[in-house]
């Protein structure tokens, strides 16, 4: 097409981000942090990076503006949105519109759910510019976050009585429905790994009150609190978790604030004992965690939160891609070399499903779960990272 | 005890007083008479600091008053009874009167006000507890009378009492009106009805269009031609 | 050598010892042909700058919303704070229509002026059911009662993530042309209202829209039938605003209740008709404008302008003329105009 | 059966007291100045976050920082609030709605440009850091200390308002302002009364909820919203009301999260509020006056 | 052609209006007086529609009346004037008017020019022609009486309620009122019913009067005799009035 993008000169990537939101921010952060070091590096093939920095201030008319100002006015190769859910949508809708014209890749680097790579299943010709990098996709918690967790409660916490806790949001619905001919929900998964399911609820997005559901959970007899939550109240939650009756019955939280280090000062310590996935703990995944952390709290003054590290592993991803591809003037040996590509990355290795486009999920890249203890987070697992035993929160407390 | 002096003011750009000269001596009862619109509410307005005038001034009691905020007037010792009732709608009939005792000088002394109105006005004692609004205008009316009264002013400046009253009670209150001078309060009272308001006054003013055209006391006023053709419907 | 000098009523040009002068005349410049004109003309200037188009696209549609807006608030007498809940309703009568019954945008629109008005008709009862504020406080949490239940059947309604993929408006052989044509609609559909809506006002019936929000009982014991009037000016400008909705969802085709339901979005219009001026009808489309570019060309400042956007905003609302806003600069107060005024209403 | 009907009992005076704690200033400032104060919310936000800057950034300690923080709020809502809203737009009321809307929303993202998530910012628990066991539930102290304290407050300030000359003058206030100035009533003294009446409950609600409640810069909207329902449903600026509704929506909340789920307790208020409305078209207690 | 019939209303405890009869004939001039809360407007608010009696009925022309919403009273044919004025403060004195141009009459297929005309017609009536353009925020007490008398006229009404018209207008004033009420009664041939303290404009302008007092009816008859009866003297005149006639 006439408005192919530059195929010399700088490779351009557009970021799109909620400014006054802190995991945009730290996407942000870690967006420039790898463009400066492939740029001092050498570049791409010898061509300089150039990072376009965009607010969309968390709106869908503003996204839908910007994505058009990137590809059109701009030309970018790639846009990177590292924004909530329904933003990546936003954006892969109006990709797509552009995209016969206009060729550039997509990717989304923080919305959770399936939402993205759904649309490459369905309709790949249409939306095969568009690539998910977040460990988050239905088949995969039920498939692996499942079974790890499992793990955990029988072996660490040795229990089999499960309480869930999920919000309702989308993409907990795969977890408590399940996926028609994948996997069952999120309770029959349990059950088929020897567990028992006590008590299971659904909290909403605004609720600021958490007793009851604590309540219900310790009259059921759980051992242990299995909490798909990710954009609920998290420091209320914790708060209130560890003055009702199920302090000492350990919660095992999917994601979110829990995982922050600022989690223990926010909740004033009460988050001790509680178990998170969360990949801002500092251990030495590969040779570039460690460095990756670092240069990012140096540099930009901000911690790595979620999204960072895939932002920052999508452009080395996408860097390969380019190389492999031998540059950016056919867009479908980009693709292709995109979903073959391989690399090294911040928590593991970067690469994208050949037929769906989410990025390959663990063993491949992984997220530790740690758990909060006397004030610093510990990794319980996987054990090859394994930095403290799992203890339980009444132990801790003393 | 009030003295003013080339008072005018203005609302905005439209002048309504013009060099008003005005005084009312201790003990006395000065009706302000004029019709409607001439301006009576807006000076009795400006004395109590509700509407700041252009020019001139205002003395009470040899302190000028010609500037300063209505509390503080309130606390020297003049008070107004304004025109159209303005009661506190969802307020007891107490605690109204109780209102009018609010400032800090006249608080102590409430209960024994409280008796003193309940004796002029029956009525208020009956209804102590009901609601304001729930009084017809004319207990209304007492009710403002009453409550202007608690806050034992030296010059009680009374804004068309009659207004809208039947005759009855508009007698009744007079009655009551014709007394205060004895209890030691003096009274500017502003009314349309000259017939009413110059049976029970000392002296009188005319106010027509801003201007007082007409001043003496009650024998001059009642032969006076203008009164009789203008305000007296005679 | 050039001399400009800028007089009170003309621009005088002085070269040498030559004089001309330019009379800046009220009567052209408050021309608002003049203005439609000029927004009829303005992707010339913007055409290479999509994001432009699109932000004033945006700044057309928020001023459609704007525009029904006054008028429901002036007809019900009441301020509302709702108008997303119609927004709502037409985004996603459209969307879900489209998406699993596979109706066409023209018939999806056929389906959104039904649903939004049979819900608004039964709506309406409330209009004088409920006293002054609590009119208005009605209105507040029924979109947050929707923006509730889309969560709830996340099924339908799909949550925070909203339904995507909804069929085109219009697809022609190029995209940059899709956008241009989106304009000119959007700038149709506004201008569209503005006549409507004018039209009104100016009418037999827009002399009761007066009195009934100067004063209700009295309008009634004048024989104006108050209740019928108010259902009018709720459900009617409901279904203009339902309208907007289901172009939304067949230009951006992504529809999210997250976006439009939660109060953020509604503040936003109550400050484009406060910015555009009390004189609402026209106000709206210089204020929606304003707020726009505004906002847009904030966003240099970094992560500082969420802030500063408000602190501008509030600048603007105190120093533009007292209560008519933009409007009040544009053109002044003729005695004869009736000028409606927001009452808040607490009897 | 007894148990369900226990915790519900329990939970409906514990929260209920909690929401009037919220909802009390709300109250106040739309009794006594009969406007809407949609930037109320801001008094939390401030509450929290100065105390942080203070104790953290200024290393002062516990009790200078609170009363600093007060000092401040104080300063905060005489000077932007009154002085540069209320006073100004008293008579243009939609002109006052946006700005004090716009006000919340600047300080919001100034409090979230300082101090983001990352920063974790808290309130320490002031008292008792500890839980008791009534019957089968297990509550925090913290909890039953703000249920507490709510109560103190709404008596104090209700036996107040009945009881006392300045109480009398701001009902009066309410209802008719000349009347009140012909009084003798300083009107702008009272005023400024009322803001810092109105201020102080959400500012020792703040103090007492943090510890399980969340801090985050965001909080005043839904923090607003509680107060508005509360306010909507007992009638606007009545305290009776107030009293009543706050006790009426933990009852709500209470019953629909132990008898069926929490995940409804929200939109239940929200209904039972719709529902209310039309029934009784002024809030349970048609507002109009304080009291 | 309107009949009152044992009408009662409660406010709370208090009985506003009690067991009140009378009948209005048409083309007369009929009094309402009474002590200031005896429960006079009220009434009117009753005839009107703003408040519907807690029992008794009102019949107009041979229908009932009674509580129908007051739209529908006012096109039977029933119009009322305010005893504090309530103009449309924003609203320029002929669009006040025409409000009830349009809307008095029932279906009015009238087109807004003629609307106009007529809306003119009835400013005109009552001296207000000059004042058409003026926001009635800015007319004087009198001026705002005669345009509640004007779009009450404008709604074309058979009977016409007065309440307290001449409050607060100097006798002058009140004169000019007076001879306005009496030719719009003979050039619109309405019925009148009248409140009014005034005792010397009741006496001048009615022929006959309802005396009402603490809600009840208490005298009813022509106004020489009712000003003689000691029970309307006790209860409402007072004796010094008497003294002065
Ligand atoms: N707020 C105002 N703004 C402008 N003009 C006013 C205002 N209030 C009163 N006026 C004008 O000032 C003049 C005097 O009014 P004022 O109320 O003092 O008269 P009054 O003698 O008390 O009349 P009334 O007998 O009706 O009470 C009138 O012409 C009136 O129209
Ligand atoms: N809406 C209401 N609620 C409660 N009480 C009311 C209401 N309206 C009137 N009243 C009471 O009913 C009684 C009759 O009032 P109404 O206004 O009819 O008297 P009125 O005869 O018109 O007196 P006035 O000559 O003073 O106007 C009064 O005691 C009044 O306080
Ligand atoms: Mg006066
Ligand atoms: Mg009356």
């Amino acid at each position: 097409p006439a408005s192919q993008p530059t195929t010399t000169g700088p490779i351009k990537i557009g970021f799109m981000g909620n400014l006054s939101a802190p995991f945009s921010l730290s996407a942000k952060a870690a967006a420039m942090l790898a463009v400066e070091e492939i740029n001092n590096a050498g570049g791409i093939l010898g061509r300089k990076v150039e990072l376009i920095v965009e607010d969309t201030k968390g709106e869908i008319p503003k996204c839908v503006e910007i994505y058009k100002k990137l590809v059109i006015t701009d030309r970018v190769h790639a846009v990177i949105i590292a924004e909530k859910v329904e933003m990546g949508v936003a954006g892969m809708e109006i990709g797509a519109e552009l995209f016969p014209e206009y060729p550039h890749i997509f990717f989304s680097t923080i919305g959770s759910g399936d939402d993205i790579w759904h649309h490459v299943r369905d309709n790949y010709k249409k939306y095969r510019f568009g690539f998910q990098t977040y460990y988050s996709t239905s088949t995969n918690y039920l498939k692996i976050v499942a079974g790890i967790n499992s793990d955990i409660y029988k072996n660490l916490v040795k229990t089999d009585k499960v309480a869930i806790i999920y919000e309702d949001m989308e993409w907990t619905k795969p977890l408590r429905k399940g996926l028609p001919n994948v996997s069952p929900p999120l309770a029959g998964v349990y059950k088929e790994r020897g567990l028992q399911v006590v008590n299971e609820t659904t909290l909403s997005l605004d609720q600021k009150m958490f007793s009851p559901v604590f309540e219900a959970a310790a009259k059921a007899g759980a051992g242990v609190i299995d909490c798909a939550i990710g954009y609920i109240d998290q420091a209320a939650f914790v708060k209130q978790w560890a003055t009702s009756s199920a302090r000492n019955i350990p919660l095992m939280i999917w994601g979110g604030l829990a995982g922050m280090p600022a989690a223990w000062k926010a909740t004033e310590g009460k988050v001790n004992g509680v178990m998170v996935g969360s990949s801002m703990i500092r251990v030495p995944i590969t040779k570039k965690t460690i460095p990756f952390m670092d240069n990012l709290v140096n540099k930009y003054k901000i911690g790595p939160i979620f999204g960072s590290h895939t932002t920052y592993d999508t452009i080395f991803g996408f860097k390969k891609a380019i190389e492999k591809a031998g540059g950016t003037a056919n867009i479908d040996k980009l693709i292709s070399a995109l979903e073959n590509v391989e690399e090294e990355a911040v928590l593991g290795k970067i690469g994208w499903d050949k037929k769906y486009h989410f990025n390959l999920p663990y063993p491949k890249y992984v997220t530790p779960i740690v758990q909060w203890q006397k004030g610093e987070m510990k990794v319980i697992y996987p054990l090859e990272y394994k930095m403290a035993d799992y203890a339980s929160p009444a132990d801790l407390r003393k | 005890m009030l003295k003013i002096s080339n008072l005018s003011v203005a609302y905005g750009v439209i002048p309504v007083l013009h060099d008003i000269n005005l005084e009312v001596k201790q003990g006395e009862l000065v009706a302000l008479l004029g019709s409607n619109g001439a301006g009576k509410t807006t000076l009795l307005n400006t004395i109590s600091g509700l509407i700041r005038a252009k020019e001139g001034s205002i003395f009470f009691l040899g302190e000028e008053i010609t500037r300063q905020m209505p509390d503080r007037i309130v606390n020297l010792g003049i008070s107004q009874i304004p025109e159209g009732r303005k009661i506190f709608p969802y307020l007891t009939v107490k605690e109204n009167l109780l209102m009018g005792a609010s400032i800090s000088r006249a608080w102590p002394q409430r209960e024994e006000m409280l008796n003193h109105v309940y004796e002029l006005f029956p009525i208020l004692k009956e209804r102590a507890n009901q609601r304001a609004s729930l009084m017809s205008g004319g207990e209304q009316q007492m009710l403002v009378i009453a409550r202007g009264l608690m806050a034992k002013p030296k010059l009680l400046m009374i804004d068309e009492p009659s207004l809208g009253l039947s005759p009855l009670i508009m007698s009744k209150i007079y009655d009551v009106i014709k007394t205060f001078p004895e209890q030691g309060v003096t009274v500017l009272l502003s009314e349309q009805n000259a017939h009413m308001a110059l049976e029970i006054a000392d002296r009188g003013y005319v106010l027509q269009d801003g201007h007082i055209v007409l001043t003496g006391d009650r024998e001059f006023l009642l032969k006076s031609e203008l009164v009789k053709q203008a305000y007296m419907g005679m | 050598m050039v001399n400009f000098e800028l007089r009170r009523d003309r621009i005088l040009v002085r070269f040498r010892d030559k004089k001309t002068e330019w009379v800046i005349e009220p009567r052209y410049w408050r021309n608002p042909t003049i203005a439609i004109t000029f927004l009829f003309l303005l992707p010339l200037f913007v055409q290479t700058w999509p994001n432009i188009l699109t932000m004033i696209t945006t700044a057309n549609l928020y001023a459609a919303i704007a525009i029904p807006l006054a008028l429901q608030m002036l007809g019900t007498a009441r301020v509302n704070f709702g108008p997303q809940l119609y927004l709502g309703l037409g985004g996603y009568t459209a969307a879900l229509l489209n998406l699993h019954g596979g109706w066409t945008p023209g018939e999806t629109l056929f389906a959104v002026v039904v649903v939004c008005a049979v819900v608004a008709i039964l709506i309406s009862p409330t209009t004088w059911i409920a006293k002054g504020l609590y009119f208005s406080l009605i209105t507040l949490i029924l979109p947050l009662t929707f923006l509730d239940i889309t969560y709830i059947w996340g099924d339908i309604f799909r949550g925070e993530v909203g339904l995507t993929g909804m069929s085109p408006l219009l697809t022609l052989p190029k995209v940059t042309w899709n956008y241009l044509a989106y304009y000119y609609l959007s700038l149709l559909l506004m201008l569209l209202y503005l006549l409507i809506c004018d039209r009104i006002v100016r009418s037999r019936i827009g002399v009761n829209l007066a009195a009934i929000n100067e004063n209700e009982d009295v309008a009634r014991m004048m024989g104006v039938n108050v209740d019928r009037y108010k259902v009018f000016y709720y459900v009617f400008p409901s279904v203009l605003t339902g309208i907007v909705g289901w172009f939304i969802v067949h230009t951006f085709r992504t529809f999210a209740g997250v976006t439009y339901l939660p109060l953020e979005f509604m503040i936003k219009i109550l400050i484009i008709v406060l910015v555009g001026g009390r004189a609402f009808l026209y106000g709206a489309i210089p204020g929606a404008y304003l707020v726009s570019i505004v906002e847009d060309s904030l966003r240099t400042l970094g992560p500082v302008n969420y802030f500063v956007f408000p602190l501008v905003l509030i600048v603007l609302i105190i120093f533009l003329p007292r209560g008519e806003g933009l409007w009040g600069l544009y053109r002044k107060r003729r005695p004869r105009d009736y000028f409606p005024k927001l009452h808040v209403r607490r009897e | 059966m007894s148990e369900i009907l226990l915790k519900i009992l329990i939970f409906t005076v514990i929260w209920g007291s909690i929401y009037l704690l919220i909802s009390l200033g709300f109250s106040l400032i739309c009794g006594v100045l009969r406007i809407f104060h949609l930037g109320y919310g801001v008094t939390f936000v401030l509450a929290a976050y100065g105390l942080w800057a203070l104790m953290e950034d200024a290393k002062l300690g516990l009790g200078l920082s609170i009363l600093l923080m007060i000092v401040v709020q104080i300063a905060f809502a005489l000077i932007v609030f009154y002085k540069g809203v209320f006073e100004r737009y008293l008579e243009e009321e939609e002109v006052l709605l946006t700005l004090t809307v716009l006000i919340s929303l600047a300080v919001a993202h100034l409090a979230n440009y300082l101090y983001p998530v990352t920063a974790g910012v808290s309130i320490p628990t002031t008292i008792i850091d500890d839980v008791v066991s009534i019957g089968y539930i297990t509550i925090s102290w913290q909890m039953i200390l703000a249920a507490l304290v709510g109560i103190v407050v709404t008596a104090i300030y209700c036996l107040w308002f009945l009881h006392t000359r300045i109480g009398l003058i701001i009902r009066a206030l309410s209802q008719g302002l000349t009347a009140a100035m012909l009084m003798g009533v300083n009107v702008r003294r009272m005023y400024y009364l009322a803001m810092v009446l109105s201020i102080l409950p959400p500012t020792i609600c703040m103090l007492m909820i943090a510890p399980f409640w969340s801090v985050d810069p965001f909080m005043g909207a839904p923090l607003l919203m509680t107060a508005m329902l509360i306010s909507i449903l007992g009638g606007l600026g009545n305290l009776k009301g107030s009293i009543v509704a706050s006790y009426l929506v933990g009852f709500i909340h209470a019953a629909v999260s132990f008898i069926f789920v929490s995940r409804f307790m929200g939109l239940a208020a929200l209904i039972v509020t719709l529902i209310v409305m039309i029934w009784r078209r002024g809030g349970i207690f048609a507002g109009e006056t304080l009291w | 052609m309107l009949e009152v019939r044992n009408v009662t209303k409660r406010f709370g405890g208090l009985t506003a209006v009690n067991e009140v009869s009378f009948t209005v004939n048409e083309g007369e001039v009929i009094g309402l007086i009474g002590p200031n809360g005896a429960g006079k407007t009220t009434l009117i608010n009753l005839i009107c529609g703003v408040y519907k009696p807690d029992s008794g009925a009102i019949v107009f022309e041979g229908k009932d009346i009674t509580g129908l919403p007051p739209n529908k009273i006012c096109h039977a044919g029933i119009s009322r004037t305010y005893q504090i004025p309530k103009p449309f403060e924003a609203m320029t004195a002929l669009a006040s008017v025409l409000v009830s141009v349009l809307n008095g009459k029932k279906r009015s297929h009238m087109s807004l020019p003629d609307a106009v005309m007529e809306a003119s017609y009835y400013l005109e009536f009552v001296g207000l022609f000059s004042k058409r353009d003026t926001l009635a925020r800015d007319l004087n007490l009198y001026e705002l009486r005669m345009l509640e008398l004007a779009r009450a006229l404008a709604t074309t009404p058979k009977l016409l309620l007065l309440d307290e018209t001449m409050a607060g207008l100097n006798p002058k004033e009140a004169d000019a009122a007076l001879d306005m009420i009496w030719s719009a009664q003979e050039q619109f041939a309405v019925t009148i019913l009248w409140i009014e303290h005034v005792m010397k404009i009741i006496m001048k302008a009615t022929k006959r009067v309802v005396v009402l007092h603490y809600g009840k009816k208490m005298a009813e008859g022509p106004p020489e005799e009712i000003i003689r009866d000691p029970r309307v003297i006790e209860a409402y005149l007072g004796v010094r009035y008497a003294q002065n006639l």
